[in-house]
């Protein structure tokens, strides 16, 4: 054996125990008291130190996984599904097991309901609209049409129909999010029990305003008769301030409450055609 | 009342200008430094000009409608500045294909990538000019002789400018007063009688250019007078310590691109600082760099070079320099 | 896992370069032609193979503690060995790559395969990790490597296809970042499609 | 030299068409409608209820907070609703409707001309019949001048700053105030600096209104303390900030109010209320409108009684034109465009103005080129440019840490952007947001 | 844990010490090939060891290395491996072929940092420049560029590196005339 | 004047991200806020200039004398990693505030090429310790000066629309070149 394999073996090894001797002595003496959740995560992550998740390295990662309330967005680009799974896991961060909600837009004002009254010409926002007046039709509640709620979608879920100028939401990509709900500076937009196949059916109109004035701005206004609320046989419909509320949770769908609507204010969506009854009039254009 | 009426928020009254306007004022500008070219350089200003304006516009046109599926916004002029511009640092012999890629580079990777007018970080014309100088460095620095009223193209007598004179006789140790009797008179500089980029050389007529500009409200005097100052002291003192060994600071102001630099494309909307104090420090900082490259760099010209490097420094300038607020430091009197 | 796509997917899902933007630094610093970016992605290939294969043979007796330097000296034995081997065989390359080849062990998608897969997978699984993500590797940096030939000197892998010189700048540093750049932007156009 | 404000500021095309032509009164509507909130803060509450009858003057709803203002009936007649109605704000809001019968004033009101020169009233006397008689700042703002009027404990007045700037394009009611009731605006100043208990008042002029700087000059002679001074043509120079700046030379800190500077201003229309007010008991029930633009064929100034709705103004200047695109309740800069011309003219109504069609539309937006143009115009030295950017985005750290919140509205943004784009618009939604998170953060 | 560690360097530096082992020899005649690959080119057919007789010839800044070939015990050639600080980007390193009496034979660029596509055409393969100085003798004409008043073409845009080339030439040439007594 | 050849030459003509390919991933990783990139660059300044001096001593009175030179990739790295570790814990314990100002960034470092390249680079340089110290903090310099000058472009960009397709790493890409591309006019200075 030549002498360089000899110094070669000597000096590596001795190199590297004195670097673990080393280590292990400050490790023990500069010993900081932790969240040890904090190494179980940064052991599942894959510690290439990268950078690629935007954070100096992968234990600041992990606190931050550790800290943060909600880990869905956190995003490793080098770790795999199953390491987020384990720290989902190790930090119980997992979403509960929730009943499945979808995002509803409660307003039914076509432009064949509820005709235009001046032209907005302001910033194509909706916030910028709703704090400047009503809108371009008469109801201070209706839907302004400039699609904020569809810019803040992050899953493409929702789109604005041309025709109706009313946004959709596609059930299958909306995720509850909530993100659209907080957008809307109408509060139009609301999260309602996911039903089987997707069928749907409540009060498409926010306006508290009475009964006449309402009518007057939007054909399909609710104008809080309460003939769905005597109609309902599971108590699932509430009036208040001149308005019907119909509780996803409460509502077996059993559709009676939808015909007697004098305005068909009340949307059924999904549902298999009436027998006897011919298409409604109230139904939109993008959610035949 | 039939028509619907309209609603919006205040204000209701909008002033004159727009961007069309402000492009075309400095087109207009552009002008008089454009035919001291066509007087010295001929026909080819005519087609370095037509070319390079025609394949900015063209680019941009292709590239909005067709890559980012947009309307195209060719008409706002901003496109025709790029391609004119671009024009102006190119020697007016330089090939056709090289005009091309030139303009691509600058309205392609320079403007649209970041999503076109006003979103670019670094000067559109610069960045294609100085994209041709390193991948092309033959034919991007042998300038047609400037003779008037010249007819053909691709001219065979090409010569070195002032500037590179000034620059390779000081590297071999010959005192500037005997190279100073190699280049054009101070008079000759001023109306643009030499070696260089098409639009650079007519001092004079940059200069009305720029009072146009000045007058329009188009830029403000801020970033060109503290470049022009920053150079003008600089080499001041660098000439002052070894007249032999430095050009004069008039030398280095009516050469190379700086008079076009400090007034056309410092100035670039998109690219500059928007407070004074912002435009203090970028001015300075380009004369700086300028002079630096000048001097002690491999580059006989450091215009380009230093304004591309001082756009870089605009974001953290707009972040860390703000306008002093309204009520912000009382002092009342 | 399925194989196939354990193997695949490094080609554009998740390309080391141009996708989880990985191991930059020989990806440009390397490519100024398709020879030295093929040359260099091999190099990276054979050092996290045979990493790999090391790692997930002795995962099971590497403590935790000390699993990172375990694997940094594994890695940087591999890269040493390639560094020798290529020095003895394959000089003019060798002297080409210069630096980047003792880089490869800082290379953190190297590292990353190590960790994020072998120390946690079969030995076969592995295997086919580390060839597919290196090929991968390979294949982006020959990619990036043939379009900076193609447009700084007109060539590819050496075949000068038009007489004379191409945009110099794409031989040189700025040129690698955009041509890096728009490669990028192309391969997300691809995955998207 | 002029005096101004030294950073930004525009020069917008006056358009001051009706500053020749003399006050007329406006006829007493056939029904009234009174929103119960004219004011900045809390809506007053009505005390009459459907069928009283009610005298022009005599109070229909009473302030209901700190800041907040009485209301007073304009009209005399018979309540005959009390219901929403759309008002000038755009939105449905409670007012008191009335159907007018006759024109019978509160027996406590003087409704003659004569000039009341003298006053004998304590300070807070003036100021407690300036809160009964609902007054609020006629500038714009209908901020209730009472609350201005009362110093806080530890801060002292010493100037009192008139505005008569006038700043907006068309609007010229002020113009007209000031030369026609110049005698009722000094005693008015004189009033309020009694209430403050300062020696001095300034009031301030735009240079285009030569005319009423000479007739106020000359009135003053008369008035101790009282001193007029042109200003340099400039928006906006009559906003406050700007308008103490420019006057005294102190700069309103941030988020402070003018008092903060030891000065108070208030409005000429603001000045001549109270002097009816006080010396005549007569409450706001009326105020000075300048109806105009381009295409109507009777533009002019009116004294119009609050309630009266807008379209009957139109109506008395001529019609609303075949052209007409929109319509401001306001300035061109700062006015609210209104979405049916069926509401009421309310205390804050300084104009009515009627735009033709071919000026209504906005034009088509561009990207920001970053001029610059409106950082070095924005009179509160705001980077507008960015504040919209980060609205835009959500990036509410930002356009709170570059002070949205001073922005003033003043509009001279939007109106300089060569790219046309809605600077303000966003400014506006940045603004909102922000105070939002800082209520909350608060809590 | 210290034990794993002393356990993977031991094994990572036994193996490497073994490769390092196994490849030093091929590195050291890969190296001597490539010289002698360029010595070969520059200097007529020999059939002596030209680097069993190399010998070192302090000059400022460096060293050269000269190789005398021989064929035949009869001086054919030198073979000088020179270099200049003063390129573009650093030194370069080149071997000149001289003949006995001083005529360039051929000239070979051992390395260079220069740029791609500029400063590389000093390369045999890449352009003619060195074409331009076979077969002459430095003492017989300027070996400077032309705007240095000489006979050689710079590469176009590349003055540095071509002056840089020129300069290394005429060192190794200056040193062969001083010290080049190897007969 | 050797040393400002030395600073000048890293800083501005050689910038060691800009020109010489070292320490690309924190420049793209780290470089989206301003404060993050500052806090980068300090670590890496930290870092490289101990590493240069342990390195330098390793390889000057170990593996040169012993004929080790082939261990040079190993051991520094070992060498690099270890040292990293250490100071961070160091560090965590002695002061929080510095730790979370730099030291968060400090598991960067070892995955860092720019680290080990200059560290190699001294050597194959053949310069002095002091040289060597001065390199390494002329790296780290021009290091820090192109990551900020990238992180105040993005947060630029953050305000701005990106075409679709440029969005994220492509257009911070470009940028990066024609950051390089001006940088390019500093060629030849030095
Ligand atoms: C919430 C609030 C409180 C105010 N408090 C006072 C005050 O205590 N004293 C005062 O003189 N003015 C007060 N003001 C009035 C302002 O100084 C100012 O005159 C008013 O907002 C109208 O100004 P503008 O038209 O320039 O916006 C207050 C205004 C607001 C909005
Ligand atoms: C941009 C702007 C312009 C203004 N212009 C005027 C003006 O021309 N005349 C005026 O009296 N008030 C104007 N104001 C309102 C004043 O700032 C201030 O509110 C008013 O003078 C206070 O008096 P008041 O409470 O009696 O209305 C303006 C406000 C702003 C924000
Ligand atoms: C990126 C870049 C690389 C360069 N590479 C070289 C080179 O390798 N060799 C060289 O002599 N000059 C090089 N230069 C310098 C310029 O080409 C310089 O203008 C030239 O050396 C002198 O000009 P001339 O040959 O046209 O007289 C380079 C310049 C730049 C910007
Ligand atoms: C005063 C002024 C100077 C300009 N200078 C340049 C310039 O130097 N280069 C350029 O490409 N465009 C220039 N433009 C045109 C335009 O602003 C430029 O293309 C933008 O950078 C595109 O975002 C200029 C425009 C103006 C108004
Ligand atoms: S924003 Fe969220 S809740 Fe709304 S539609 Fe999209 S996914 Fe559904
Ligand atoms: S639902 Fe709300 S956010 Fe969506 S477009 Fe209508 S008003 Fe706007
Ligand atoms: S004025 Fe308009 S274009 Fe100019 S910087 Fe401001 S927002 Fe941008
Ligand atoms: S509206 Fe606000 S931001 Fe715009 S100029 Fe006026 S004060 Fe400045
Ligand atoms: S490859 Fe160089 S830092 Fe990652």
């Amino acid at each position: 054996m030549s002498d360089v394999i000899v110094y070669s073996i000597v000096s590596l090894s001795l190199l590297g125990v004195l670097a673990a001797l080393i280590l292990y002595i400050i490790a023990q003496k500069f010993k900081v008291i932790e969240d040890p959740r904090i190494d179980l995560v940064e052991q599942e992550l894959p510690g290439a130190n990268c950078g690629g998740c935007a954070m100096p390295g992968c234990r600041a990662f992990a606190e931050q996984l550790v800290k943060a309330d909600d880990i869905s967005d956190l995003n490793c680009p080098v770790a795999t599904n199953e390491n987020m799974a384990a720290i989902a896991k190790i930090l119980g961060k997992e979403i509960a097991e929730k009943e499945p909600l979808v995002a509803v837009v409660r307003c039914n004002g076509t432009p064949e309901f509820r005709p235009k009254t001046n032209h907005y010409d302001g910033a194509s926002e909706c916030s910028i609209a709703h704090s400047l007046y009503v809108g371009e039709s008469g109801c201070p509640s209706g839907c302004l049409g400039l699609g904020d709620c569809v810019r803040v979608c992050n899953f493409d879920a929702i789109h604005m129909d041309e025709k109706t100028g009313l946004p959709v939401v596609i059930d299958d990509k909306c995720t509850a999010c909530n993100a659209c709900v907080v957008a809307c500076p109408r509060d139009i937009i609301e999260l309602r029990k996911k039903n089987k196949k997707d069928r749907k059916i409540f009060v498409s109109c926010i306006n508290e305003e009475k009964g006449g004035v309402a009518r007057k701005n939007c054909k399909v206004a609710c104008i809080g008769c309460g003939r769905c609320v005597k109609e309902c046989p599971f108590e699932a419909i509430t009036l208040e301030n001149n308005l019907a509320y119909i509780d996803p949770f409460k509502c077996r769908l059993c559709r009676k409450c939808a015909p007697v609507c004098p305005t068909n204010a009340i949307l059924e969506i999904n549902f298999p055609p009436r027998k006897e009854k011919k298409e409604k009039e109230g139904t939109p254009a993008g959610e035949k | 009342m039939s028509k619907l009426i309209t609603v919006s928020p205040s204000p209701h009254m909008h002033g004159k200008d727009n961007v069309k306007k402000l492009m075309y004022w400095v087109i207009l500008a552009l002008l008089p430094a454009f035919l001291v070219s066509v007087i010295f350089f001929g026909i080819g200003a005519l087609i370095v000009t037509a070319v390079s304006i025609v394949a900015c516009v063209g680019f941009e046109y292709l590239i909005q409608k067709y890559l980012m599926k947009v309307k195209p916004t060719i008409s706002d002029g901003s496109a025709a500045v790029t391609g004119l511009l671009l024009a102006f640092n190119l020697p007016t012999n330089i090939p056709v294909w090289i005009i091309l890629i030139g303009a691509l580079v600058a309205i392609g990777v320079g403007k649209m990538s970041f999503g076109g007018l006003g979103n670019n970080p670094f000067n559109p014309a610069l960045v294609g000019r100085v994209f041709l100088l390193i991948s092309f460095p033959v034919q991007m620095t042998s300038w047609p002789e400037p003779v008037v009223s010249r007819t053909q193209y691709a001219d065979a007598v090409t010569g070195p400018t002032p500037l590179a004179i000034i620059k390779e006789g000081i590297s071999d140790g010959i005192p500037v007063s005997e190279l100073m009797g190699q280049i054009p008179g101070y008079f000759d500089l001023f109306i643009g009688r030499m070696h260089g980029s098409m639009g650079e050389i007519g001092a004079l007529a940059l200069i009305i250019g720029g009072i146009i500009l000045l007058a329009r409200k188009v830029i403000t005097w801020h970033i060109p007078v503290s470049i022009l100052a920053t150079i003008f002291v600089f080499t001041g003192i660098l000439w002052g310590a070894n007249p032999e060994a430095n050009a004069d600071p008039i030398f280095h102001i009516l050469t190379g691109g700086v008079l076009l630099g400090a007034i056309f494309m410092a100035t670039d909307y998109a690219t500059s600082p928007m407070t004074p104090k912002g435009m203090w420090i970028y001015g300075i900082g380009i004369g700086i760099i300028t002079v630096v490259i000048r001097i002690w760099g491999a580059y006989p010209e450091g215009v380009s070079f230093a304004i591309l490097i001082m756009n870089a420094f605009v974001p953290i300038l707009n972040k860390y320099i703000k306008p002093k607020r309204f009520g912000e430091e009382v002092q009342n009197g | 896992m399925n194989q196939a796509k354990n193997f695949t997917k490094g080609f554009v899902r998740e390309n080391p370069v141009f996708i989880l933007m990985l191991g930059l630094c020989p990806a440009l610093g390397t490519t100024t032609s398709a020879f030295n970016g093929f040359g260099m992605g091999m190099a990276t290939l054979f050092v996290v193979l045979m990493s790999n294969i090391v790692v997930s043979i002795f995962k099971d007796f590497i403590p935790n503690k000390v699993r990172i330097p375990s694997y940094i000296v594994i890695i940087a034995s591999f890269v040493t060995i390639t560094d020798l081997v290529m020095e003895a065989f394959m000089g003019a390359l060798h002297a080409e790559l210069g630096l980047f080849i003792p880089l490869i062990v800082v290379n953190c998608f190297v590292l990353g395969r190590a960790e994020a897969f072998a120390s946690k997978n079969t030995l076969f699984s592995s295997v086919v990790d580390g060839v597919g993500m290196g090929l991968a590797f390979t294949m982006a940096l020959t990619m990036l490597g043939a379009s900076r030939e193609l447009l700084g000197a007109n060539a590819i892998f050496g075949l000068q296809l038009i007489e004379g010189d191409g945009m110099l700048v794409f031989i040189l540093a700025p040129g690698a970042f955009i041509a890096l750049g728009y490669l990028i932007a192309l391969m997300n156009k691809l995955k998207k499609d | 030299m002029l005096k101004t404000f030294p950073k930004g500021g525009i020069h917008p095309a006056e358009y001051k068409i009706t500053a020749g032509k003399p006050i007329e009164v406006l006829p007493v509507p056939k029904t009234a409608i009174i929103p119960v909130s004219q004011h900045l803060g809390a809506p007053s509450t009505p005390v009459v209820k459907k069928g009283d009858t009610v005298k022009a003057g005599q109070l229909i709803a009473k302030s209901s907070a700190f800041v907040s203002a009485n209301i007073h009936s304009s009209v005399s007649g018979k309540v005959v609703k009390i219901d929403n109605v759309t008002d000038t704000s755009g939105y449905r809001k409670t007012s008191v409707i009335i159907e007018v019968e006759g024109d019978e004033w509160d027996e406590k009101i003087d409704t003659g001309k004569t000039l009341k020169k003298e006053f004998g009233l304590s300070g807070e006397e003036i100021i407690k019949k300036t809160e009964e008689a609902g007054i609020v700042g006629l500038g714009g703002a209908t901020f209730p001048s009472h609350i201005k009027l009362s110093v806080p404990k530890g801060k002292k007045a010493e100037v009192l700053i008139i505005n008569g700037a006038e700043c907006e394009p068309y609007l010229t009611s002020d113009h007209r105030l000031m030369l026609e009731k110049g005698d009722e605006l000094m005693v008015g100043t004189k009033l309020l600096m009694k209430a403050l208990g300062v020696e001095k008042a300034m009031i301030g002029i735009e240079n285009n209104k030569p005319d009423a700087v000479e007739h106020l000059t000359s009135l003053a002679v008369n008035y101790k303390g009282i001193s007029v001074h042109p200003l340099k043509v400039m928006y906006p120079q009559g906003a406050e900030k700007q308008l103490i700046k420019s006057l005294i030379n102190r700069e309103v800190p941030s988020g402070g109010l003018p008092i903060d500077v030891g000065t108070v201003v208030h409005n000429v229309g603001t000045a001549v209320a109270v002097y009816e007010a006080v010396q005549k008991n007569k409450p706001l029930v009326e105020r000075l409108v300048t109806i105009s633009g381009k295409s109507l064929k009777n533009p002019g100034n009116f004294m119009v009684r609050i309630g009266t709705p807008v379209s009957e103004l139109i109506e008395a200047a001529g019609g609303l034109p075949e052209d007409t695109g929109k319509v401001i309740n306001g300035g061109p800069m700062m006015g609210k465009a209104l979405n049916t011309i069926e509401v009421p003219v309310t205390k804050g109504t300084s104009g009515i103005l009627v735009f033709p069609e071919n000026e209504s539309k906005r034009e088509e937006v561009q990207n920001c080129i970053r001029c610059a143009r409106c950082v070095s115009i924005c009179p509160m030295a705001l980077e507008p440019y960015l504040l919209k950017a980060a609205s835009e985005r959500g990036m509410w750290e930002i356009v709170e840490n570059d002070k949205a919140l001073d922005c003033m509205e003043c509009g001279s943004c939007s109106y300089i952007c060569p790219s046309r784009l809605p600077l303000l618009d966003y400014i506006r939604l940045g603004k909102s947001n922000v105070s939002r998170i800082i209520r909350s953060r608060k809590q | 844990m210290v034990l794993t560690l002393f356990v993977v360097t031991l094994v990572a530096s036994t193996s490497l010490a073994l490769i390092y082992e196994v490849t030093k020899e091929p590195i050291r005649l890969a190296a001597l090939e490539r010289k002698n690959n360029a010595i070969m080119q520059v200097v007529p057919e020999f059939n002596n060891m030209p680097n069993e007789e190399e010998f070192t010839i302090e000059v400022p800044g460096g060293e050269l290395v000269l190789y005398p070939a021989r064929m035949d015990g009869e001086l054919v050639g030198v073979a000088i491996e020179t270099f200049t600080r003063r390129g573009y980007s650093g030194t370069i390193e080149l071997m000149v072929g001289l003949l006995p009496d001083g005529t360039i034979h051929g000239i070979e660029v051992l390395r260079h940092a220069e740029t791609p596509g500029l400063g590389d055409k000093i390369e045999t393969d890449k352009s003619d420049f060195y074409k331009q100085f076979v077969g002459r003798n430095p003492g017989d004409f300027t070996m400077k560029l032309r705007q240095d008043n000489g006979e050689i073409d710079g590469i176009t845009a590349t003055t540095i590196t071509s002056r840089a080339y020129c300069e290394a030439v005429q060192l190794a040439y200056d040193v062969f005339i001083e010290k080049g007594d190897l007969k | 004047m050797e040393y400002i050849v030395i600073v000048i030459g890293a800083v501005l003509v050689n910038n060691i991200v800009l020109a010489q390919f070292l320490g690309l991933c924190p420049l793209f990783g780290v470089s989206s806020k301003i404060s993050t990139a500052a806090g980068m660059g300090g670590a890496v300044l930290f870092v490289m200039t101990v590493a240069s001096i342990v390195t330098y001593l390793l390889s000057n009175f170990l593996l040169e004398p012993f004929n080790l030179m082939y261990l040079q990739t190993i051991t520094y790295i070992l060498v690099i990693s270890s040292l990293v570790q250490m100071v961070e814990i160091i560090l965590k314990k002695v002061s929080p505030p510095l730790y979370q100002a730099l030291g968060i960034f400090l598991p960067l470092m070892t995955t860092n090429c720019a680290i080990l390249g200059v560290a190699i680079l001294v050597f194959q340089q053949d310069l002095t310790l002091l040289q060597g110290v001065v390199f390494a903090i002329a790296h780290s310099i021009g290091f820090t000066l192109a990551i900020i000058l990238l992180a105040g472009i993005r947060e630029h960009m953050d305000l701005l629309d990106i075409p679709k397709g440029m969005k994220g790493n492509p257009i911070i890409m470009v940028t990066a070149g024609l950051l390089a591309l001006a940088f390019m006019g500093f060629a030849g200075i030095v």
